[in-house]
């Protein structure tokens, strides 16, 4: 990435991605997927069943030695989350809502759940807002409105709550959320990771410059991007060609969800998980 | 002055989309959750009838729009970001609209307590091995702490859904802890509409919709209802109500879906989706 | 503006409009004038000497009554900014900028305050930028990097210094800023308030949705604004019609900065700032 | 391999332009504040020559470009529209950009002390009665309390710039009450280049331009300067860089207008006004 020197926060942007100087940034989904390590936090750019970076989540799980004990961390986790969570690969979840929307919920994160098999950091759109605004303020905290007198704080004990310095009142202290790998879908990215991302950004904007390493999957790559970008290639590692990278969910306005997919996993899951994903691994339902 | 002409036939999923179609007053911004379709609905009849003001804001495409689409499974992001005046983005929409302007939005809950206290987080008695693992709150463990424009709908009213003791609290409703905003002030079910006016904002049962008995609903119900005095009937969908969702808000009937669950619903789906695909 | 009942914020926006519901909220700059009130916190669009609602200070200049005891808000204060100051209209200043660029001081803002006559409330772009994003979500401060080893809490005595509830460190709040009327100049504007500003942004989004009111004066005013928009009519109470209005600060791309008109201001200034704004007042400039 | 081709004659501007420009590596985010003419001409060089991949970013525009335009006085937004790759608004800029990429950026303090610590807000002993207002610190008062790539320019060196004791610390500089980042790196002034490599972070004198004497900068220098070592001379531009300042970079020279004042200077304005309106 960028040359700027040293920084001092916590999750400093990452220091040189594949192409190290600006210029060529293009790798395979290979390659990007070998970005995550062990125990990283992983965000996944889109929302629920929207432009999510799936072809990359099947690159992960096709790695001959997945990554583990990873932190997913999504503004709203669907499909691609609950495979990852399927195959055993998330420790903990960062989301305000997992699930399927009108296809019902997630079947593997529901059970993975229930079984106690998961560590769920329970969070809210306000706290990764503001956690995603104070990792970019170079701050620990963002304090705003939200959570008092609801039981959220019983179940993030780590989560504190500071005195209004200018009144009376208080105020959740919303944690920073660092984030070691964010991979995004675009509509249209070029070499040097400049990105077209459509209308319904979710959180990408903010992941992306939170991140310590930015992939940037994308349905087409071109040389140069000249038209007004959604995401500064400034901040991106890498750039992976990805057609239909976002299949079976959405890539609007390129193709529309693929709801008889989605359906074909809801009924298959959680009892033939482990037969999706092989097949879906194979590549059978491509 | 005419007469207005009530429906000869309506759906219940109908009548729950007029009832939230007449929470709407004109001008308003009002805000899309996800995966509420008979909301959508509502809010789209509520422009094509009393309302042809309103803002729609939604958390897919975190715009603002003047236009509409009718809901789809398969292009959800047709009315959002075809139609979008303009773009927040998640993080401004959380941290600076939502707060900022604390417009009307109608929510589902899980679980809902007679003060209008909500959840969508667990079922179950230990949140680190809960029966069944909720999605999640969304922002409803925002916005219901500091705003006052809190709506909510129960597409299958139950014993399950209104319980005398939440699981889990992820939704504020009239509670004693509360410091900012208020409570719910409205929630309509299959059965009939409530308000919170009530003894310390107790939920009350103000109409009854057609057919249905007032100890109907309290049998379904986990707790002791209030009952508002002038108890009513919800006035039925009008002729032209009807025939707006049925031909023109929603012509695939995507609200549906709120009313089924299991194999009924993805059989539902199914239908959808071969409409949609079919060229609709 | 929008009917959304009763909010609980110390500065809650605005209640409605010279149109009330949304519809027609044309108006003259005379009547966008009469909307500031004494005393009243003022802030002004644009940057320094780009897109200034310069024409609604002169409709505010030639009140027969001008309000007086304002606070003037802006990111960086210009042209227009040492008029009102000029005119004896400002009590305090909100700014991290008060000048005029490469044309030199602002010399009524810099008289003013060599004569103690100005109460100076000194801002940085954190202090502004953070008090404004207090100001959205409804909290009283936002903790930021910055001031900190630096003098400005010496004259910030209002500001204070926060714990870092997940640390050791400490971090200056910045506190909620209010503002009673924006004013911003627009390129175009449909008369529900809808605006385009083009890319120069400064602040002008946070103001219009800090403001009690929000004045859009613009370019040029259509029925209906479908392009994507800078500004939703949803915040805006006021739209007035004000060709040139930017003059002599730029519209880009519609006209450039009028930098002869900036000399002779300057080279008048401040000996002979009353005949000057005589002259300005009755249009000799324009 | 080629020997440089120093120009034969350049001038000041010129010089403090190519010493910025050297400044900058290449693949850089760097960023521009308000009216410094002289450190857009050196990034603009420093792009058309060794340096073609930095991204640029300003107070104008709040854009990022990875093209550029001359200087203009009167379509000061031309470069930073016209070639946004995106556009941040200030908000996001301050909030966001800077505190996370801390990128490299040159200040023109009005007053700065031996240890880099600066003063944009007044000049006086009382900041109520200040004996000269100055504009305000920008966001000079933030960066520099947790950057570590402030870099100072002083067009005009004197006594009145270069001080014991400033009237304000409104810039961080090498500073025990420091807490995060570092202090400035460098500074170019009319008369040498420095860095703060002296005792605690003690300005210290490294090249003397071509012509200046080691007395003459300590006369205009308002405390006693460390000097270091190897001091040299500082290496004239080349032919090909005056080339390109003078005919490509800033045709117009408005790098110039901050070696003057008062009737001078608006003079200059005047003349490149009017060349501007002329249609350069």
């Amino acid at each position: 990435m960028m040359a700027t020197g040293e920084r001092d926060g916590q999750t400093p942007p990452s220091e040189g991605g594949a192409g190290a100087s600006p210029g060529d940034k293009r790798i395979s989904l290979a390659e990007a997927a070998a970005l995550v390590q062990e125990g990283d936090t992983l965000a996944l750019g889109g929302l629920t069943l929207y432009r999510r970076p799936v072809a990359f989540v099947r690159a992960l799980l096709r790695r001959p030695d997945p990554p583990r004990h990873l932190t997913l961390l999504a503004l709203t986790a669907g499909f691609e989350s609950d495979l990852l969570v399927g195959a055993g690969l998330v420790e903990r979840v960062r989301t305000c809502y997992f699930g399927l929307e009108v296809f019902g919920l997630a079947p593997m994160f529901t059970q993975a759940a229930g079984e106690g098999r998961l560590t769920i950091v329970e969070e809210t759109e306000a706290s990764i807002a503001f956690g995603l605004r104070a990792t970019l303020a170079g701050v620990s905290f963002m304090p705003g409105l939200g959570w008092l007198g609801t039981e959220m704080l019983s179940v993030r004990p780590d989560v504190k709550v500071v005195q209004d310095p200018y009144g009376e009142g208080e105020y959740v202290a919303f944690p920073a959320i660092a984030c070691d790998v964010a991979v995004l879908h675009a509509l249209r990215a070029d070499r040097e990771g400049n990105a077209v991302l459509g209308g319904n950004l979710g959180i990408d904007q903010e992941l992306a410059m939170a991140a310590r390493r930015v992939i940037v999957t994308a349905e087409e790559v071109v040389e140069r991007l000249d038209e007004p970008l959604d995401l500064a290639g400034l901040v991106v590692d890498g750039v992976v060609p990805a057609p239909r990278g976002a299949w079976p969910t959405s890539c609007y306005p390129f193709y529309p969800l693929d709801g008889e997919a989605l359906l074909r996993y809801v009924e298959a899951c959680p009892v033939h998980f482990a037969d999706y994903l092989d097949a879906w691994l194979r590549g059978d339902d491509e | 002055m005419e007469t207005t002409k009530f429906a000869d036939d309506f759906t219940v999923d109908e009548l729950i989309s007029v009832c939230i179609a007449r929470q709407i007053a004109n001008g308003e911004l009002i805000v899309q959750g996800l995966a509420t379709p008979l909301v959508m609905a509502g809010y789209i009849l509520a422009k094509l009838t009393h309302a042809p003001d309103v803002l729609f804001a939604s958390a897919i495409g975190q715009s603002l729009c003047r236009g509409w689409a009718p809901p789809s499974l398969s292009h959800a992001e047709a009315m959002w970001l075809d139609k979008a005046l303009i773009t927040f983005g998640f993080t401004r929409v959380a941290t600076e609209l939502l707060p900022r302007f604390r417009p009307k939005e109608f929510f589902r809950p899980a679980q809902v307590d007679p003060y209008g206290n909500t959840n969508n987080v667990f079922i179950g008695q230990d949140y680190h091995r809960p029966r069944l693992r909720l999605p999640g709150s969304g922002g409803i463990a925002d916005v219901t702490t500091y705003g006052d424009q809190a709506y909510l709908y129960v597409p299958r009213h139950s014993r399950i859904v209104f319980v005398e003791r939440l699981d889990f609290r992820s939704g504020l409703g009239h509670h004693p802890a509360r410091k900012r905003g208020r409570g719910p002030r409205y929630l309509v079910s299959d059965l009939g509409q409530f308000d919170f006016e009530g003894p310390e904002g107790r939920m009350r049962l103000v109409t009854l919709h057609p057919g249905v008995t007032l100890r109907r609903v309290q049998r379904k119900t986990g707790f002791p209802l209030e009952v508002a005095p002038d108890l009513h009937e919800t006035p039925p969908p009008t002729a032209e109500e009807v025939h707006l969702l049925r031909e023109v808000v929603d012509p695939l009937g995507i609200r549906r879906l709120e009313l089924l669950s299991g194999q009924a619903r993805r059989q539902m789906l199914r239908e959808i989706l071969a409409r949609e695909s079919g060229g609709a």
